[in-house]
């Protein structure tokens, strides 16, 4: 396991660059629901949360500088949420 | 032979027709289980001795190191042992299959069940027949006919148990859930209340008494009816002393709560629209919901309707329909629903009715007949279509 | 959280803040983001099952999410998440601008930050008293004659749940902002090492994408 | 440098040890900690099997032994089983086996310490302010209802969920960051492996259990019924966060009494591990996919059948990582040199009874069979096996593996072979009526049963009887031997595991110079001059 960052360290330019996507996101998805597109806009709004944090991942808590453990349990907590709430949601739609 | 294990095993008799065949799954695993658990302990024992400090094999008798022995030997153990991981792994798998085609049997009740439905509480259970009658912690029901149980709970959740019969199933508040089993001879058995429910849960039991056809027939006369209305959270579901002379149907039952109730305010039963959806040909057909999605008129959805309208909203309707939770109780649903199943040949007419092919789709089994006495000429529809609704059901032949 | 940050100890020379078990400073601060990450992924798995219990109620009562959706102030829950966006890229700017030697430009962005957090309790503060004033109050007392269905007191039980614990997260990652600030002022957190600030920062990125979450979930209609 | 000086006398009095930063301490603290959990738990055990052993009433009303069962649950499943070998034998051993001088955040370490301690005094508290009655399992509505001390139990296993947690870290961490230089992950110990792959199912499960029950606690004290249907709540979604937790807890509760045996395997039958990569990647796979089969639990609650097919299929596969395990160990003892003492012996008493409750953990995951045991002494008989025949045992076994190791001194053979041979005996005893007392139907929780099932109450009684006995020698001897114990050596038998490298009680800072990696852990089959007793080299 190497201790040395892979990465160069994260410049400025990187950190206003994400808060103008994050901005831009958060402008976007707030439109979208105003227009109401349907039933899939509730996914829509989702896909673009999970966009945001992985911006705010990468960026902000400088996962693209980190070790591949870190980045490890990043990607380990995720599929475990899916997996509770796949599990649980497969027995109320399913019952 | 399996009579014999059964004996070992200590299982209770078979009463029920599935519990043959789950018994004999049990044989099958429990079996494989002690040789399994003997094989190793006996390898593992054979292994200490044989390979023990100054044995025969050890290897300061052999003098030689580890090293030098091994590698000839390894790779028949590495086959043996995959192998062995192999072999048990698809015995699971075996088992599984077995085992969850069993399951899904014991979740797919005959049609031709009789139902009864059955309320928990701490700590008693009740039961209420077809028939309109009821009865307090013995369930009667006729031998070589499947009976299926709608199950509710008024506080915790308990669990019907009944050793015999192999059969075990929570029960839950705030939903129904259902078993189903047929006795194979007449006799007494055992319920048990299988979930921890406070307590005096150790003592929660009943009976199933399981008659042939005639002394059925006259166990059930010889019930009281059940209790027509009023509030009921605290009193017993079922009040032997205001029996009327003559037991009801259940759904006769039902029909008076429904107009005792107020339901027939808002609900027909002629196949008109009218506050609420029509009640006729309502069970088994499919609801669109407002919000896209559609549901299945089920008794786990005419239950819900009644204790919460406001989960599923029939499209075209407004949510006007006040919750019946507390005020009707378990029986009563059960009576509202046999009632409403009871109108499922009913055709209906008018208003935002679903398409008539999914009525008659989901009831495959009984075709309504044409003319069938008490149908009234459809009248014009009550209340404008709803958009996306389906031409008047007039239209099938 | 603060257990896992080096002692506070008076000197401010880099080695001695070596613990005797790492062999340097490198693999102290690699070990020290790491267990920052574990515990970040044992806090996200707390919100999980809420998640999840939201998820599984939204499929049981959906028309009554959509109409309780449609009550909430989408005005207040927008704003508060501008309002954390922005904090959580004070934060990581007070961090570039530590690296960067610039301890005052640190303070006064690690300062921006803890308004902006405040700022958010106060919106959070006004809707819930809005919230308690139509009788949408979580558990027994819930009486809002808009919304009686069941699924929406469900709704209402998750949404105090979900945001209340979120708070108490915010909450949290104040005083931590608090503290840094203190390390940071007194040159405890230096330029060349500054383990501590890293981590409350990170913290607060985490707190900030679970919210990230709750609006889409909690205001957005669609 | 103090590098000599133990660990045990390198700082004294009270303080030092209420504030050590010192893993092995913290372990010892641990240590006191859950075998008095141990021993409380085994007292409620046997006053419920003197309960039991007539039909009605015999000692107690049903409100004390619903009480009884529930704090018997809960004290040996959180104060005892999750904590016991993890707090004690992975505080210990751990950094010493990674060749480190400590864990990676000593000061969490003590943190977690004093998180169980609290904790343990708060379920403690619970028992005297009206004691609780749930059930270990806390299920809603009754849970919220019951007016016994139910919030305040369930927020004294929150604070112990926090210990647990700190503890997961501590090991993840550790494991990545501080192993010894030149070490890789294919060289590191086995126990190491079991204790890592515990570590990340306590950090991820830990917060879920924290959160069900906090649910719980809220609901209890406040009327927030998430999951009431009164308020629309669902009980069943309650079931599913609990079991998302428990069960891969069970696996917090065995994995890391198999990483002990498989060291004490290796060491008593002098002989390498049949294959390492099959015991290490094991672990992982347990642990993951041990995560996939929780619904399991739920077969008879009214959940989707789909789903209960799911579950059924995904517990299959997790039980064969454990198989693989016991064959690979069985297969080590082949052509080893197999020396018998008592950490064997438990080491046998593991496999049989391991195997037969890991079977019948098959058993009840078959679904249409789970109808008829759920909820039942099978069930009971089930989990007893495993935790008591499997991780009870191989706490017993570590305890005598390494007691030289911790204190210096030697315990009495004689005595360890009787003890273990009534802790086996009586434990077969107790729990195989209950085995038959399932299938005859008897549902679990029943303070009062019908007649015929009597004569198999008395029997598991008795056997508990034994059971009990058994383990107050263990113990008698046990404290005999610490303080008046004959002194140990570095190595009393010849393993070639790194912790018997260091001094005999290890120093303060573990080893006495470098950490010596060469050979390996398992290294049996190569000649070295720490293996005083291999005449063929
Ligand atoms: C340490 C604790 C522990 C462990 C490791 C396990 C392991 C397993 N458990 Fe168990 N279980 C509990 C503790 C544990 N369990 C507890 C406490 C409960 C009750 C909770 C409550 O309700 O209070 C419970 C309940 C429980 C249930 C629910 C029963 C019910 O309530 O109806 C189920 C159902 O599937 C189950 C399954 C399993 C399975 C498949 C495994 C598998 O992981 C087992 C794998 C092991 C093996 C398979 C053995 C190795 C096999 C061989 C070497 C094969 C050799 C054989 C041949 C060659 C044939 N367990
Ligand atoms: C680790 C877990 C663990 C352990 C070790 C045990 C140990 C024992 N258990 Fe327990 N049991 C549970 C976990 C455990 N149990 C759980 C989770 C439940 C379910 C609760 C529920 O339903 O909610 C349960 C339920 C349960 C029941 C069912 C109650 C019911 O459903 O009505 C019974 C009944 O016989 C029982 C008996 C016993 C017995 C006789 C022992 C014996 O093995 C105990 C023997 C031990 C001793 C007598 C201790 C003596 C100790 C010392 C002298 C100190 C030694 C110290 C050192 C050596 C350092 N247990
Ligand atoms: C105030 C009018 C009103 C009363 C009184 C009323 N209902 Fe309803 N009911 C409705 C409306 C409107 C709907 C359709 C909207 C919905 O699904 O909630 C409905 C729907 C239903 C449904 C679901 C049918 C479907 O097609 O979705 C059932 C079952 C039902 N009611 C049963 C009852 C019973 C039983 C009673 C009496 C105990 C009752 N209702 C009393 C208005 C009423
Ligand atoms: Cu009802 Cu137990
Ligand atoms: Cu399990």
């Amino acid at each position: 396991m190497t201790t040395e960052p892979k990465t160069a360290a994260t410049g400025g330019v990187h950190y206003v660059v994400a808060l103008a996507v994050l901005l831009a996101l958060t402008a976007t998805s707030f439109a979208l629901s105003r227009v109401a597109a349907g039933g899939a806009s509730h996914w829509l709004a989702l896909a673009i949360a999970a966009i945001k944090v992985m911006v705010v991942g990468y960026v902000f808590m400088h996962l693209r500088e980190a070790t591949f453990a870190t980045r490890l349990v990043a990607l380990v907590v995720l599929l475990f949420i899916a997996i509770l709430c796949a599990g649980i949601v497969a027995d109320v739609a399913l019952r | 032979m399996s009579e014999l294990l059964r004996r070992i095993l200590m299982l209770p008799e078979q009463s029920s027709t599935v519990a043959a065949d789950i018994d004999r799954l049990h044989y099958f695993v429990i079996v494989v289980t002690m040789l399994g658990a003997a094989g190793v302990a006996a390898t593992t024992l054979w292994f200490l001795i044989r390979y023990r400090e100054g044995g025969p094999l050890s290897r300061r008798s052999r003098g030689k190191t580890g090293e030098e022995i091994r590698p000839a030997r390894t790779r028949a153990a590495l086959i043996a042992e995959l192998t062995a991981v192999g072999g048990l792994l698809s015995l699971f798998v075996l088992w599984w299959v077995i085992g969850f085609r069993q399951f899904v049997g014991l979740h797919s009740p005959p049609e031709d069940s009789l139902e009864v439905y059955v309320t928990a509480k701490q700590w008693m259970w009740s039961f209420a027949y077809p028939n309109g009658t009821g009865s307090n912690g013995v369930l009667y029901v006729p031998v070589g006919q499947p009976v299926e149980l709608i199950m509710t709970s008024r506080d915790v959740v308990h669990s019907f148990y009944v050793p015999e019969f192999r059969i075990k199933q929570d029960v839950v508040p705030g939903r129904s859930s259902t078993v189903w089993f047929e006795v194979v001879r007449p006799g007494r058995y055992q319920v048990f209340c299988a979930e921890y429910c406070g307590i005096s849960h150790s003592t929660m039991r009943a009976q199933v008494i399981a008659l042939d056809g005639e002394d059925y027939a006259r166990a059930l006369e010889g019930l009281s009816a059940i209790q027509l209305a009023g509030p009921t959270a605290d009193r017993p579901a079922v009040v032997g002393e205001q029996a009327p002379a003559e037991p009801l149907s259940l759904a006769a039952i039902g029909q008076r709560v429904a107009a005792q109730a107020g339901c027939l305010r808002c609900h027909t039963v002629d196949g008109t629209a009218h506050t609420g959806p029509t009640w006729a040909g309502l069970y088994g057909a499919t609801i669109p919901l407002e919000g896209g999605q559609v549901a299945v008129a089920s008794e786990a959805y005419l239950t819900e309707s009644m204790m919460d309208p406001r989960a599923k909203v029939h499209l075209g309707f407004k949510p006007v329909m006040p919750s019946y939770q507390g005020i009707i109780d378990a029986p009563q649903i059960g009576a509202l629903v046999h009632y409403i199943r009871s109108l499922r040949d009913v055709r209906r007419s008018g208003g935002p009715e679903p398409a008539p092919a999914a009525v008659e789709g989901s009831v495959p089994l009984v075709q309504p007949l044409t003319g069938e006495p008490g149908e009234p000429p459809a009248p014009p529809p009550a209340s404008p279509p709803a958009s996306g609704t389906a031409p008047p059901a007039e239209a099938t032949p | 959280m603060t257990t896992m940050t080096p002692p506070p100890d008076p000197g401010e020379a880099a080695p001695r803040r070596l613990e005797p078990q790492f062999a340097d400073l490198a693999r102290q601060e690699h070990a020290v983001r790491l267990g920052m990450w574990v515990f970040l992924g044992s806090e996200v798995l707390l919100f999980a099952g809420l998640f999840a219990l939201y998820a599984a109620y939204r499929t049981e009562y959906s028309a009554d999410f959509t109409a309780a959706l449609h009550h909430q102030n989408l005005l207040i829950g927008t704003a508060n998440t501008f309002v954390l966006i922005i904090s959580s890229f004070t934060v990581a700017w007070a961090i570039h601008r530590l690296r960067h030697g610039d301890r005052r430009a640190c303070l006064v962005f690690l300062a921006i930050t803890m308004v902006l957090g405040a700022l958010f309790l106060a919106f959070k503060a006004i809707e819930y008293g809005d919230h308690f004033a139509h009788g949408v109050v979580p558990g027994r007392g819930y009486a809002s004659a808009e919304l009686p269905a069941r699924g929406a007191r469900v709704f209402f039980n998750l949404y105090f749940l979900m945001t209340g614990l979120h708070a108490l997260h915010m909450i949290g990652g104040l005083a931590v902002m608090g503290w840094l600030v203190t390390r940071v002022a007194r040159r405890r957190a230096t330029p060349a090492y500054h383990a501590e600030l890293e981590m409350g920062g990170l913290y607060w990125h985490l707190v900030d994408s679970v919210w990230i979450f709750l609006w889409p979930l909690f205001y957005l209609t669609g | 440098m103090t590098s000599t000086a133990s660990y045990l006398t390198a700082g004294r009095g009270l303080r030092s040890w209420l504030f050590t930063r010192d893993h092995k301490r913290i372990g010892i603290l641990f240590l006191i900690g859950t075998s008095g959990a141990l021993f409380v738990g085994g007292v409620f055990a046997l006053l419920l099997r003197l309960e039991l052993l007539t039909p009605g009433e015999t000692i107690m009303g049903a409100l004390d032994y619903n009480r009884l069962f529930t704090q018997h649950g809960i004290v040996m499943v959180f104060l005892f089983m999750v904590p016991a070998i993890p707090g004690v034998f992975g505080n210990f051993f751990l950094p010493i086996m990674l060749g480190a001088e400590d864990v990676a955040f000593p000061r969490l370490n003590l943190a977690s310490f004093y998180a169980y301690a609290i904790g343990s005094a708060i379920v403690l508290a619970a028992l005297f302010a009206g004691g609780v009655d749930t059930g270990w399992t806390f299920y809603t509505p009754y849970s919220t209802s019951s007016l016994t001390a139910v919030a305040t139990a369930a927020f004294g296993v929150f604070v112990i969920g926090l210990s647990s947690i700190f503890t997961g870290i501590n090991f993840v961490v550790t494991t990545h960051t501080l192993r010894a230089r030149g070490m890789g992950w294919m060289d590191i110990p086995l126990f190491v492996w079991s204790i890592y792959a515990t570590a990340i199912i306590q950090v991820l499960a830990t917060p879920v259990l924290g959160l069900s029950l906090l649910l719980v606690a809220v609901d209890h004290a406040w009327g927030l019924g998430i999951f009431d249907p009164a308020q629309g709540g669902d009980p069943i979604l309650f079931q599913h966060l609990f079991w998302f937790y428990s069960h891969p807890a069970v696996y917090i509760m065995v994995l890391p009494a198999m990483g002990v045996v498989s060291e004490v395997v290796c060491t008593f039958a002098h002989n390498r591990p049949f294959s390492y990569t099959a015991i290490a990647l094991s672990s992982l796979g347990i642990a993951f996919i041990g995560f996939l089969s929780w619904g399991h639990h739920l077969f008879v609650s009214g959940m989707s059948v789909l789903d209960a097919g799911v579950f059924g299929i995904l517990s299959m596969f997790v039980a064969i990582f454990s198989a693989i395990k016991v064959f690979t160990w069985t297969a080590t003892l082949r052509g080893g040199r197999i020396t018998f003492t008592t950490p064997m012996f438990y080491f046998f008493g593991f496999m049989f009874l391991f195997v037969f409750g890991g079977m019948t953990g098959v058993a009840v995951a078959t679904s249409s069979l789970d109808v008829h045991w759920h909820d039942t002494y099978f069930v009971v008989a089930h989990f007893h096996f495993i935790m008591v025949g499997g991780t009870l045992t191989a706490f017993l076994a570590a305890l005598h593996y390494w007691f030289p190791k911790m204190f210096g001194r030697v315990y009495s053979e004689k005595w360890g072979i009787i003890g273990a041979t009534m802790v086996i005996l009586g434990f077969a005893f107790t729990f195989t009526p209950q085995f038959l007392l399932g299938n005859a139907g008897m549902p679990r929780r029943y303070f009062s049963y019908p007649a015929e099932f009597q004569w198999l109450n008395v029997l598991s009684t008795a056997g508990a009887s034994i059971l009990g006995l058994g383990m107050a020698i263990t113990l008698g001897y046990l404290v005999y031997a610490l303080f008046r114990g004959a002194p140990a050596e570095d190595n009393p038998w010849r393993s070639r595991g790194f912790e018997w490298r260091t001094p005999t009680p290890p120093p303060l800072h573990n080893f006495a110079g470098q950490p010596e990696m060469v050979p390996g852990a398992y290294d049996y089959h190569v000649a070295d001059h720490h293996d005083h007793d291999d005449p063929a080299s």
